[in-house]
Parts: C-alpha cells; structure tokens; sequence
C-alpha cells in the first residue's frame, strides 16, 4: 500500500486537521468530525447536513460553504459516520428553520443517520427531514433489497438544494425540491482498477490488466460483471445505455462525468466527448456539464456518468453562486 | 447472568475479532466494501476500554455501555445494528441471557429490516435464538450461528452492501454472519455452564 | 495498461472535443490544438498565452478565461506543443497590447516556445515577451545545465498574472510581475508511483512497494532520489525542507499541495496538515492556500508543496475574480 | 547528392526508427519521460509521408520540407533539434553532404546550446561529422557516431531532461544519441558509394 499518510487509523483526523488549515472559512470539529460552515447556524436557514464514509473527497466535506451544505460528517474510509456526528451537525446548523439530511442510500448511512433523527427529535425541538438518494442504475431496485446506491446525483443534488436552501425556502420546499432531483438523475460508473482502503492495506478487489467492472459502486464493493477493457467510446455506451433505459431524458439535462480518484483529467474529457456524442444522436441536448473528480473513490481509476434532467428552474439554482473548496462559483 | 460473566463474554468476543480481523476484511473485500474487520475491531476494542474505565455493575447497565459504544464508535452497518443487538440486550437480560438475545435479535431485526436467508448477521443471529429458546446450550447456539454463518455462502444477497453484487455475492460467506458466530462461539467459551433459561450458573 | 481512452495516438484530440463541448465559453483550435477565451482577442489586454505536453490537465487548458490564460496549447503527452501552435494561438489571442509566453523551463518548451517567437516576429508586428518558470529546487540551478525545471509556481503565477492583464496593465509590467512571481516561489515533488504514457504503454519507472522518489518532475522522469516510503509527516519535511533551505519565505505565503493525479485528495489535505504544521513552526504564517490536482502527471501517484511568497499586490491579485474550468472564484 | 538519394536515406531512417521506437523509448524511459521513440517515429512517419504527397525534386526542397515538417508534427526537444538540422542542412547541401552536416550540426548547437560530453544527440554528432570532414567514408562515419552513442553512457547528462537526475543519469544510453546514430547508419546504408567531400557518387 502505497499513501501519503501516517498512520491508517489517523487518516480521518489528520485530512480534517488539512482541511481546517486549508480553509478557514469552514469550521472543523475535529471532535464530532464535523465540518461546518464557518457562519453556522444561519438564521432562518434550512440547514443542510450530509456526511458519510470519508474517502469519496471533495464530497461531503468539500461542499461545505454558502450555497451548499452547511455540514458534513466524517466516517472512516469508506464507512458511514456514526449518529452523534449527525446530531452534532445538526444540532450546529440549526438557524430555526429545520434541517434536512441528504442521505446516500446505503444501509449504514440510512441507519446511523436514522438513529440520529430519533436522538435528535427525542432531544430537541430541530425539525428534521431526511432525504435518501438512490440514483445508481447498475442496481437493480426492488422491493426485497436495499434499493440503489446514492451516487453522482449526490453532487448535483447538493449543490441545486444548496441553492434553494441559500433562497431562505422553507423545509418542506428544499425536501420536496431534493426528492425531485434525486428522481431525475441517473448514474452508473466503471472501475479499471480497485482502490486500497488505507485501513485494509491491500486493495479491496483484484481487477486482472485487460479488464475493467462495470456498475461499479463508490467503496470498492465489486460491480455489476467484469467485461474486456474496451476504448472509451464503447465504455461511454455502456454507462450510458442503462442510464438511458432506465429514464426518459429530453433536451437539456446536466451531464456529469465524475472521476473515480485515479483516473486522469485528459481522460475524463475524452469520455466526456464520447457520451456528449451519444447524447447528441439520441438528440439530448447538453445544458450544463461537470467534468471531474468530485466523488470519488479513493485511488480508483475509472470514471461514472450521471445524467439529470434540468428544467429552468434546476438550472437557476445550478448556476447561483456557491461557495465550497470543492465547487465555487459566482462568489 | 452477572456484569463479570457478561464483561468475560464481551473481552472474549474482542479477543476474537481482533485475531480475525484482517479475514472479516478479507470476506467484507469479497462482497463489500473491506472494512468490516476494521469496523468491528474498533468497536469492540473500545467496548472493553469502556467497560474497563467504569465498571458497571449491573448486567443491564453494561450491555447499554456496550450498545451505545458500539453505535457511537462503529458507524457503518455493524455500529448500528450490533449496538441495537446490544442495547435491547439491555432491557431483557433481568429475564435471562436467552430472551435477552431474542429481543436483541428481533432489535436487529427492526433495524435493519433483514429477513432471514438475505445473507445477514440475522442468518447466524436467528438459529442461535432459536437453539436458546428451545432450552438448547451455548455450545449449540454457537453450532447454529456456525451453521447459519456456513449456509450464507451460497445465498444471493439482498441486503447490506452485498446485495448490489445481486448473483455475483452468491459463493461468499456473509462477514456480518461470520462476526456474529464469533459473538456466540465467546458466550459458549465464557458463559458455557450457564444455562439459556435464565438461571444462573452453578460454578 | 488500463486507461479510458479510444487510440493512444488520439488521446489529445479526444479530450480536446471533451473540453470543447463540456466548456462552451472556451473555443478549441482543434486543427492548431490550441484552446481559447470564447472572446479572444480582448481588444487593448496583454495577450496571456502557455502550453506545454498534454497529460498534466487541468494545466494549462483548464486554466484559460477571464482572468487566467487567453490561450493554451497542447501537445502530445508529456512533449512540448510545436511552434506553429504557439503561432496560432499568438496570433489569436492579440488584442493589439502584445502577448506574453509562459514557459516552463523545459528544454522542448524553451526551445519551441522560442522558434515560435522567431516566427510571430518574422511574420507579424505582434509584440511578443517570453518568461520562462523555473522553480523546482529538486533541480540544481547551474549556468552549465539547462536549469531548474517549472512546475507548481506556474499554476499560481498564470493565475496572478492573469489578473494583472485583466486589469489592462501593459505588456512590459505584466512580464516584470511574472518574472517577479517565478522568483519568489519554489516547488518540490515526490512520486509514490510512476505514470504510463499511452504511446508507451507501460510504466515509465519501476517503483518497488515500499518505495518512493523524491524530487520527481510532472513528466514521470525519475527523481533526485530514492528513499524507503515514509509517513505523510516525514514526506511533508523532505518537501518543505529543501524549498525553505533555498529561499528566505517570511509570513505570508501562498502554499500549494499539488496532487499529481494518482493521490486522493483526502491524502492531500493529510499532507496539507503536515505542510501547515511545518511552517507554523519555522513561524510563517499562510496567507492563501490551494489543495487539489492542478497539475498532474496522468495517473501517479503523489505530490508537489509549492510556497510563493506574497505581499498584498500579489494577494489582491490572487484573490481577483477567475473563472476557468480548472480554477474559479469570484465569477 | 540528388533528390532520390535523399529520399532513401530518410526513408530508411524512418524504417529504423519505426523499428526501435520501443528502444528509443525505453532509453527515454530511464533517464526522460518515456516519448522519444515516439516523437521521432511520428516525426519520421509524417516526413516520408509529406515527401511521397509532393516528391521535391531538389535536394535542398527535399531537405527544408523534411524540417519543417519535424518543426512542425514532433514538438518536445527533438523536434526543433532534428528540425533544425535539416533545415540547416538544406543551405548547405549544395556543397555536398559532409558540409551540409556540419552546418546542420552548428545549427543542433545553436538552437539546443549543448556542448559535447553534455550526454545528447551532439555526442553522435559531432564524432560523424569530423570523420566526414577529415575525409572518412559514410560508414566510418556511421561508426564514429555509434561509438559517440555509446560514449553517452557513463555521462552526466547537463542539457536535456536527462540533466534533472544529475549523478543518476550515468549509466544510461541517451535516447537522442541513438536515434542520431541511427541517422548515420542510415545514411552508410542508402549513401555508401556517396564520398563525403561533396562529390557525387559514382554508382
Ligand atoms: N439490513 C441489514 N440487516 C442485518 N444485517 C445487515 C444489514 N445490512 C448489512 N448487514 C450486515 O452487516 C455486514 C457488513 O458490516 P460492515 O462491513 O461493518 O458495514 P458496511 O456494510 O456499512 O460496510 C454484512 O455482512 C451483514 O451481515
Ligand atoms: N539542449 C540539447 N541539445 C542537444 N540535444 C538535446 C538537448 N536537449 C535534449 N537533447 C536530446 O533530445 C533527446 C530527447 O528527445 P525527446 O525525448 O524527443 O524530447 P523531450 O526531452 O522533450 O522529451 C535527448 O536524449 C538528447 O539527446
Ligand atoms: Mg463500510
Ligand atoms: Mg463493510
Ligand atoms: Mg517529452
Ligand atoms: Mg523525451
């Protein structure tokens, strides 16, 4: 294993104490793990926490600033944060107009962050609503499982609620705007190689040279089935196909291409190219687009596709000012 | 069933996780995300430091410690459903060890919204219950958890993490349920003389 | 080699078409290779034209926009762009107050950037200034070697430089400010693993577990040394130190950690801590700070600390509103 | 020295190159950044290819076409180097190959600033040219700039990328040296009857 860390069980804690230095418009509770805006609570805000497993960096801690989230938790590697991070969170958000938890739909996030809600309404008077994204097409959703993964959508969905959040709308309103959002976008992802959880010193799964996972998830967990590598035209078409099949897309929809940690920028732009052209023959113009690493995944190398569909109003809140390490613009 | 009998349990079942951490990693590797290991390692090493730094004195009190331990020290899957185990424990060990498991059981149960054969801790949880309830012993309980953990390896996933592989996680052993047999093979190492009925052990 | 990429030999083009559909407010000269301001030329602003070998993105073509670059070129990977790129993007980015070259001091840059030079002025009354970046001090500076190489001081200096254009100065100034900003920032990297060039297809270097180069380049060229893996804490020393003992820096700095591409951004920030720790200590204080990948080497894995020393022009430029794909505040 | 013995000459350059890209690349590798047979084998293809679309048909045409076209397709510190070389050489061939290559050679110093035993191409270089400039046949001079090549190998590189890894460079052959050393080989090869002092050869 090869890192630039010290030790595998301060991982958390010392990115947290880098992420305080770097940024002192944030504030860092190195206690809880909590990274918060550095003018929390807002009054009259709706708070928005999120938080989960850390390794997927800039996401959650990187989207804290105005016109984003106002809180994120920190779990270890690849493991959801615990209920007193996300009390703590809350409770630090909190500016008397509720909080809404933006939840990535994996069992220890729902359950941790529903352990949370109880301590927190057993508690305190804080409003809370929770939010679950579930996003990813390479899982089937049914009834009998736990339903898809919360993936790319994660991102843009943070960054659209943000805005709303930042507008001084109600709770009721940012949830319901955040389930909408979460309805409308689709992801799916592919791995070249596996990533090495600093804790586990050896990389998660075995990927032989010549083959790639495709419906990979964002914690090493294996994918969907291995096939051949193939150029990224034909990689494009597989992420893109089931994201097409599983939803309707018309004319101007956000196209994400997210960089799972170990793949190149100078790639990512050429599967880029590859699923713009497949949009364009299925005439799905592009109205805006993120090409990245914004979740990601330790050191994997490979890339996902989320696609959601905009409306003028999505768009509006796309492009208002944001102001995170991770996203910033127009502020 | 007194706190020292139950703190035995617990130090045992920490002992076991810690020497067969890096294969709970390997089997979370296989079908999950590689910390299941590092998880409950974590967790239970700070359950004995807890339970060191503040004996509790009563069996009620300490299977609480634990369970709040657990949840606020794991995260993941495993903090909240071994802490739910545990502090259900709690509110039924002055009935006996075996209903305490039962209603510990039926708290993951409610959690994690896990039926049996979905390739869970329940899979291992659910057949020691059943053992206890039928006045069966420790060691048979922790023959079922055994048992249970083993029968996991062909079934398909549908919860946890896992159940994104949907067929691929069939022919991997569950590591939940390979934790909680850890959990049962330390109660019957410890606990052994004491019957699951609620009576005391005679020494 | 595992890589999401159609042919080796397309790789540039392909994620040239990449940028060009994720970012239209940029224009990309896809015959010339070269990328643009969507309003170039600015009528009566400096000209701010670089480029260098593909592989190293977001530089340079991610940083062109108002504020940073007017244009970029882009060669093959890791091989400088040839003159008649610079030409044309020259020609294309004169808005009648000159143009100026910013170089990385590597002999195929230099000497191409150079012959471009001798063209614009053979051909046309462009003004053309050249300033060459030369701040990695892995690299021993002597008048019989081609010098120290540029590497992370370009990023900033393209970004304050920038700004200084933007605010209409004349061509004379902007090139003394960029030959003041090259002088007072140093750099210095280490890599944890080699990269693979596509047309080679295998790794450039060998780098055994357990070890690690320090002073490595962004172009997969070995390093000054090899030395046995260390932690984040210690590596961070073996980058600060050499940078400290080669310039005098007082309070006030901008400090980078530059991830070289393979290495996760939570590590980053872990060796971000250790940096800022360092300095606390030697007593200077940071004044601006960047963490991320914005200049990498494909895929290694690894990291470059850049200090600049700064004072407030320097900071107000800084801080002036950029807005390109790679870098973004203010707009 | 006409137009078609030009031709075979580049052409077989390019056929070696072609043939040792992976060597090229590998030397680059050790001591560089892994593209030199790259660079010069896309360079080399684009040249052969520029000159069968529209054969010049005089010698210095033929020889500026192929360094504007190296200028031009191969970027990095070979393409303005070997670029320069043949366009240098393109105002001296009237005066027969041997000067003609020293010309080029002046111009690879000038525009790279190297000095010889500074581990680049002008260690290949410069041993030819002086062997054609004393009067010595092409395939003397091939042998001149092979053993130059393998002079390279105990250098300390001082120009080039190689001059970043300061005392590691030693030890390693210069990529550049051996693609020129091929340049001369080609040249013994295709140009053999061919004197160096400017004669004609007699065929
Ligand atoms: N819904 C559930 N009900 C019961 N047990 C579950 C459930 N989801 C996961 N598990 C158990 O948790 C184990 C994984 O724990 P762990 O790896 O620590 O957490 P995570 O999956 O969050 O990484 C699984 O092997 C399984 O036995
Ligand atoms: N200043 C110089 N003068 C002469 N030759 C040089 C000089 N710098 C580099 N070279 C030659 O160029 C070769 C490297 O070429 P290449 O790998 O194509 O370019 P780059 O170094 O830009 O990647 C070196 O092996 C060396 O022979
Ligand atoms: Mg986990
Ligand atoms: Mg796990
Ligand atoms: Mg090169
Ligand atoms: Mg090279």
């Amino acid at each position: 294993m090869k890192k630039l860390i010290n030790d595998p069980a301060d991982v958390v804690a010392d990115a947290l104490r880098g992420m305080a230095a770097a940024h002192p418009r944030l504030r860092v509770d190195h206690e809880n793990r909590v990274v918060l805006r550095g003018d929390a609570p807002v009054r009259g805000k709706v708070g928005l926490v999120s938080g989960g497993g850390s390794g997927h960096e800039p996401m959650h801690g990187g989207f804290v600033g105005p016109g984003m989230l106002d809180a994120a938790c920190a779990g270890e590697v690849f493991t959801s944060p615990v209920p007193d991070q996300m009390v703590a969170a809350t409770q630090g958000v909190d500016g008397g107009a509720g909080v809404l938890h933006i939840v990535k739909n994996y069992t220890g996030d729902v359950m941790n962050f529903e352990m949370a809600a109880e301590l927190v309404a057993a508690e305190s008077g804080t409003e809370v609503v929770t939010v679950v994204v579930d996003d990813d097409v390479a899982v089937t959703d049914s009834l009998y499982t736990a339903g898809r993964r919360g993936v790319g959508t994660t991102v843009l969905l943070e960054k659209i609620v943000g805005a709303a959040a930042e507008e001084g709308r109600p709770l009721a309103e940012v949830a319901d705007l955040a389930r909408r959002v979460d309805d409308t976008g689709r992801s799916m992802g592919v791995a070249l190689t596996s990533c090495t959880v600093p804790a586990a010193g050896k990389p998660t799964f075995d990927l032989p040279e010549g083959e790639m996972e495709i419906g990979i998830g964002i914690h090493g967990e294996p994918g969907r089935r291995r096939v051949p590598l193939a150029p990224a035209r034909e990689v494009a078409q597989m992420l893109v196909e089931p994201i097409l099949a599983d939803r309707t897309f018309t004319d101007g929809v956000i196209c994400f291409v997210n960089g799972l940690g170990g793949t190149p920028l100078l790639e990512l732009y050429v599967v880029y190219a590859e699923v713009a052209a497949i949009l364009e023959k299925a005439g799905i113009g592009i109205a805006r687009s993120l090409v990245g690493p914004y979740m990601t995944s330790l050191e994997m190398a490979g890339c996902s596709v989320t696609l959601l569909q905009a409306d003028d109003e999505l768009l509006r809140l796309w492009d208002a000012p944001v102001d995170t390490p991770g996203l910033r613009w127009g502020a | 069933m007194n706190a020292a009998q139950l703190t035995a349990w617990l130090t045992r079942f920490a002992e076991l996780v810690h020497a067969q951490r890096d294969e709970l990693t390997a089997l979370d590797s296989a079908i999950g995300d590689a910390d299941h290991g590092s998880n409950m390692d974590r967790g239970m090493t700070e359950v004995v430091a807890a339970l060191a730094e503040a004996p509790p004195d009563d069996a009620a009190a300490l299977l609480k410690r634990t369970g709040t331990t657990l949840v606020s020290k794991v995260g993941g899957a495993s903090g909240p459903l071994y802490g739910t185990l545990f502090l259900r424990m709690a509110g039924a060990i002055g009935d006996g060890f075996a209903p305490a498991l039962r209603a510990g059981f039926e708290g993951v149960l409610a959690r994690g919204k896990a039926e049996p054969g979905d390739k869970t801790m329940v899979d291992a949880l659910g057949p020691a219950c059943d053992v206890l309830d039928a006045g069966g012993s420790l060691a048979e309980a922790a023959q079922a958890a055994a048992d249970g953990r083993d029968a996991t390896v062909p079934l398909v996933a549908r919860k946890g993490r896992a159940s994104y592989l949907g067929e691929r996680s069939a022919g991997h052993q569950d590591p939940g349920a390979t934790s909680t047999a850890l959990l049962l093979q330390a109660a019957a190492e410890t606990l052994g003389g004491v019957q699951g009925q609620g009576e005391e052990a005679t020494p």
